[in-house]
This record gives C-alpha cells, sequence and structure tokens, in this order.
C-alpha cells in the first residue's frame, strides 16, 4: 500500500514537473501575450494540482490533506479566474490576440 | 540538503529581481517586481522556520502592500523622471562607502543560527524553556508577543495607530453623505459638499483642512 | 521525491522572473507574477513537507488567497487609473 | 468592473472565504502560525477585495470611516484596557496572571484580548488607508 502509494505520487510528481518546466519555457519562448497566457493557465493547473495532489497522499488522512484540498480548490477558482480577468483586460486594452490571422488580409506581417 | 540550494536560488532570484527595479523606469512594473520580491523574501523566511515572519510577509507583501503602492502610483505619475546626464560621484562614494560599512559590519556578526550568539545568551534560553508552564499555548512567537513582551506589541499598535492617523491627517478621508440616494454612477458621490469632480478635486489638495465633523 | 518537485518549481520560477523582468507589455508582466505566485504557493507547500513542519501550509494557504486579490487590484488599477471607479452601474 | 462578470462572482465565493480564513489567524494563533497583525492584514484585504470590485461606494456604506476611525482607537484601547486592568487587579502593567485564578488561563485570556485588540486596529487602519489613498480623484 505504501509502495503504491509512493509510486503514485512520484509519477504525478514527474507530471506535475513537467507540465511546470514546459510552461516556464512556453512563458519565455512563446511569440505573444495570448500564447504566453495559454503556457501560464497550464501551469496553473496541471502543474499545481498533481503536485498537491502527490502531497496529499504522502500526507495521508489529516488536517494536512484538508488544508491541501483547501489550497489546491483556492488554486483552481482563482488561477483560472484571474488568467481569464487578464485576457479580457487586455483583449479590451488593444493587446492583438492574432488568432484570427485572415488569410485575405495581408498586413499582418508586422506582427 | 536541497534546503540550501532552494535558499541560494530564492536570494540570486532577489538580487535578479532588486537589479531590473533599479534599472526599470516604468513604475508600475516596479511595483509589480517588489510584490515578486515580497513574495521571494517569505520564500526564504519559510526556509529559514520563521513562519510568523513568513506570514506576515505573505499577508502584508503580497496583498496590501501591492495594493497601496499601486493606490500612491494613482495619485502620482507612472514613470520615473529621467536621470539626469553624467556620473553622479557623490552619492556613489556614499553609497560605496555605506555598502564597504556594512559589509565590514557583518564579519563581525555570529553565523546565522549559532546557538553562542549574544541574542540567545540572555532571555531567549528562558522564553523558549519556561514558555509552556509559563503561558500554555504551544507558538513560542505568540508567547513571548503577546505576553513576554506585551509592551513592544503595545508599542507597535500605537504605531500603526499613529501611523494610520498621519496619513489621514494629511491626505483626508473622503465621505459619504449620510442621506445621499444610491446613485447608479459611482462617480455622482465624490464627497460632502462637492458636486463638480474638479471644484473637490481642487479644495481636497490642501492638506489638513478641517472637514464637517473632522478628522483631525 | 518533494526534492524533484522543488526543483521543477524553482526552475519554472526562473522562467517566470524572466518573463517578468523582460515582459515588453504589461500584461506579459502581470502573468509572470501570477503564474510565479502560484509557484511560491506550490514551493512553500513543498518547503513545508521537505521539513517536515505542516503549520507552514498555512502559509502557502494565505497566499492562494491573497495573491488572487493582488491581480484584481492590478486589473483595476490598470484598466481605470484609479480605484474609486468602477462600482455598481456603468463602469 | 461590471464587466468582469466571473471576476465578480468568484470574488463571492472567496470573500467569505477569506474572512473565515482571517478569524481563523485571529483566533488560532495559540497554536499556528498568525495572530492579530496578519490576521487584522487579512480581513482588511478581503473587504478590499470587495471594494475593489463592486466599487468604494458599497463599502463606505457598510464600514464608514467614522466607525473605522472608533474602532482603530478602541483597539489599543482593549490592549492598554487589558493592561490597566491587570494593574487594578493588583499586579503589573499587562501581567496578565492576575486575570484568572491560575497562571496559564490567565494568559490565555490576556493573549486572546491583546490579540482581539491588535487585530481591530489594524484592520481598521489598513481600511482607513486605503479609503485614504483610493477615495479621491486622481490629479490628472
Amino acid at each position: 500500500m505504501e509502495a503504491v502509494l509512493d509510486i503514485l505520487s512520484w509519477i504525478l510528481i514527474v507530471i506535475g514537473g513537467t507540465f511546470g518546466i514546459i510552461g516556464g519555457l512556453g512563458i519565455v519562448r512563446l511569440p505573444t501575450f495570448f500564447t504566453r497566457i495559454h503556457a501560464a493557465g497550464m501551469t496553473e493547473t496541471m502543474c499545481a494540482a498533481p503536485i498537491v495532489l502527490a502531497m496529499m497522499l504522502q500526507a495521508g488522512w489529516s488536517l494536512v490533506t484538508f488544508k491541501l484540498a483547501a489550497i489546491l480548490l483556492f488554486l483552481f477558482l482563482t488561477s483560472p479566474t484571474s488568467s481569464h480577468a487578464l485576457a479580457k483586460a487586455a483583449l479590451h486594452g488593444g493587446v492583438d490576440p492574432m488568432a484570427t490571422r485572415d488569410p485575405e488580409e495581408p498586413e499582418e506581417a508586422e506582427g | 540538503m536541497i534546503e540550501p540550494v532552494i535558499d541560494i536560488l530564492l536570494l540570486a532570484f532577489m538580487i535578479v529581481i532588486a537589479l531590473a527595479v533599479v534599472r526599470m523606469r516604468d513604475l508600475f512594473g516596479v511595483a509589480m517586481l517588489f510584490s515578486l520580491f515580497s513574495l521571494l523574501s517569505a520564500g526564504v523566511f519559510t526556509v529559514m522556520d520563521a513562519a510568523d515572519v513568513a506570514f506576515t510577509e505573505a499577508a502584508v507583501g503580497a496583498g496590501i502592500s501591492t495594493i497601496l503602492m499601486l493606490a500612491t502610483l494613482t495619485r502620482t505619475a507612472r514613470r520615473e523622471r529621467p536621470r539626469a546626464k553624467g556620473v553622479p560621484i557623490l552619492p556613489l562614494t556614499v553609497v560605496f562607502i555605506t555598502g564597504a560599512l556594512l559589509v565590514f559590519g557583518t564579519s563581525d556578526l555570529p553565523r546565522l543560527g549559532d546557538p553562542d550568539a549574544p541574542i540567545h545568551q540572555h532571555v531567549a534560553d528562558r522564553y523558549l524553556q519556561r514558555s509552556g508552564e509559563e503561558i500554555g499555548i504551544p507558538n513560542v512567537v505568540t508567547s513571548v508577543l503577546a505576553s513576554y513582551r506585551g509592551y513592544d506589541t503595545l508599542g507597535e499598535t500605537a504605531v500603526i495607530f499613529t501611523a494610520g492617523i498621519a496619513v489621514i491627517a494629511l491626505l483626508g478621508l473622503r465621505r459619504r453623505r449620510p442621506r445621499q440616494e444610491r446613485k447608479t454612477d459611482g462617480r455622482d458621490a465624490l464627497g460632502e459638499t462637492t458636486v463638480m469632480p474638479t471644484a473637490g478635486m481642487a479644495d481636497e489638495r490642501v492638506p489638513g483642512r478641517p472637514e464637517k465633523g473632522g478628522d483631525g | 521525491m518533494f526534492t524533484a518537485a522543488a526543483i521543477a518549481v524553482l526552475i519554472t520560477m526562473a522562467l517566470a522572473v524572466t518573463r517578468a523582468i523582460l515582459g515588453p507589455t504589461v500584461y506579459d508582466r502581470i502573468v509572470a507574477v501570477n503564474m510565479f505566485g502560484t509557484k511560491t504557493v506550490l514551493i512553500i507547500a513543498v518547503i513545508a513537507f521537505l521539513k517536515g513542519r505542516h503549520d507552514l501550509l498555512d502559509i502557502a494557504l494565505v497566499y492562494a488567497l491573497i495573491n488572487f486579490i493582488g491581480i484584481v487590484a492590478v486589473l483595476k488599477f490598470f484598466e481605470y487609473g484609479e480605484f474609486s471607479r468602477g462600482g455598481r452601474g456603468r463602469p | 468592473m461590471l464587466h468582469h462578470t466571473v471576476l465578480r462572482v468568484v470574488s463571492k465565493l472567496l470573500i467569505p472565504v477569506i474572512m473565515l480564513f482571517a478569524l481563523y489567524v485571529q483566533f488560532h494563533g495559540d497554536y499556528s502560525p498568525g495572530g492579530g497583525f496578519q490576521a487584522g492584514v487579512i480581513f482588511a484585504a478581503a473587504i478590499i477585495l470587495y471594494a475593489l470590485l463592486f466599487g468604494l461606494d458599497n463599502t463606505l456604506e457598510v464600514l464608514p470611516p467614522d466607525l473605522l476611525q472608533w474602532t482603530a482607537a478602541l483597539g489599543v484601547l482593549i490592549f492598554a484596557g487589558v493592561g490597566i486592568d491587570t494593574v487594578l487587579m493588583g499586579g503589573n502593567f499587562l501581567d496578565y496572571n492576575r486575570l484568572a485564578a491560575d497562571g496559564p488561563a490567565g494568559q490565555h485570556l490576556g493573549i486572546f484580548l491583546v490579540e482581539l485588540g491588535v487585530g481591530i486596529t489594524v484592520t481598521s487602519v489598513m481600511l482607513l488607508l486605503y479609503y485614504a489613498f483610493a477615495g479621491r480623484n486622481p490629479g490628472k
């Protein structure tokens, strides 16, 4: 049982760490704001959730697990919300999304 | 054994951010980086096991101080003034001498966490050993803060109170008219006596202006 | 086990700091700071587990809540340029 | 920030939780990190979040500055009052042992009251600071 939990935790931590580093690379390497917010949003769920879940598996049934569950719940509530609000603010603030790239329009070369 | 690595990395991030703050002209970006700085210092405090300090840094640094900095930015300009030409010899000298003195001073300090350090020789031992029987609460920080050092905490509370009074005395407070109707636009409820926003601005500019039902 | 998690989170933090400093627009900075806040929550939780001091989790919890307020304040500042407007009614 | 519907809904969920957490920090400070200072700041942060999203005027109706000026003083008064009380009961200033029959019980009560005073003052002052900075027109 202990070994199963350890293996599960390892798997979750590897998943979380991988997604975290991929998202970190994404936020540095991707070209525009809206692609970067995608990378950042991905780390906020796919990096945080597996690592916290792994900790919950290691903690067993205790107050610690409850606190971790609360952290996970708050992160899941706040992170996507702030990402969404930020994207919306940026869209209204005039950042070019570059997603609706129309082949007929030639002026997208400047981006 | 990973802890020193975490510590060093967090401190390195702090140095990088501090340098970036010095170089940056956009004060909004500076406020953002300060928020990162306080996040990092809370991380460092956590590594050092200073849970209460980290907690304070978390609550004050990340939340309130960012908000207050931004609120101050709404009252001032968003960009720093461009710096004057030339190398500022005198300030540089002063800064270098002060920095060198501080570095020299650290050579006298005991190692971090040294049990023979002077700070641990006087009352700390007694607090740690007797707190359980004398105060009876598990968190020694709270017992030192609120009981052994109650005078100091009273002083700190008085300082916070005084700071609040000072800021109100300088900036004044916006007051809602008590019988004011619920307006649909927040901008309609500007002040106590003013109708025009500009007029309100003009006389609120006077610091310490006595207001009706005054605050200072 | 948590050492690996700590290293991964630290690398992510380093990359987020890079973007926060480079960030051409303010929005990039805000994204980086937001992401950094989440990673700080994680690193504090990981440190709590590495040390075996579970009361440190309270700090992670308070960050998870407070970081959001900071981001909302930043957005409000950036959209309105002031804090007294934009309540009920037309913003 | 009316058009941020998601933000408003999520904040409505979060604000009570943040306040509850502040109370936990306030009254659980004997056992875990935290205390009056931190709790006061977190509580003020929850109210500031409300003010950011739902407008300063709504907040001013719930917590008018006049009230906050009184509560800011009240916190210090509670703290100093505990000290005066211990003097009246024959001890030194802030000697909580006098507050109850045996030492630790008195200490518990004293620390509870003192932290409450700190929390009230810090919450009030933080909100007053926010009001003072936010409740004015920008100077441009």
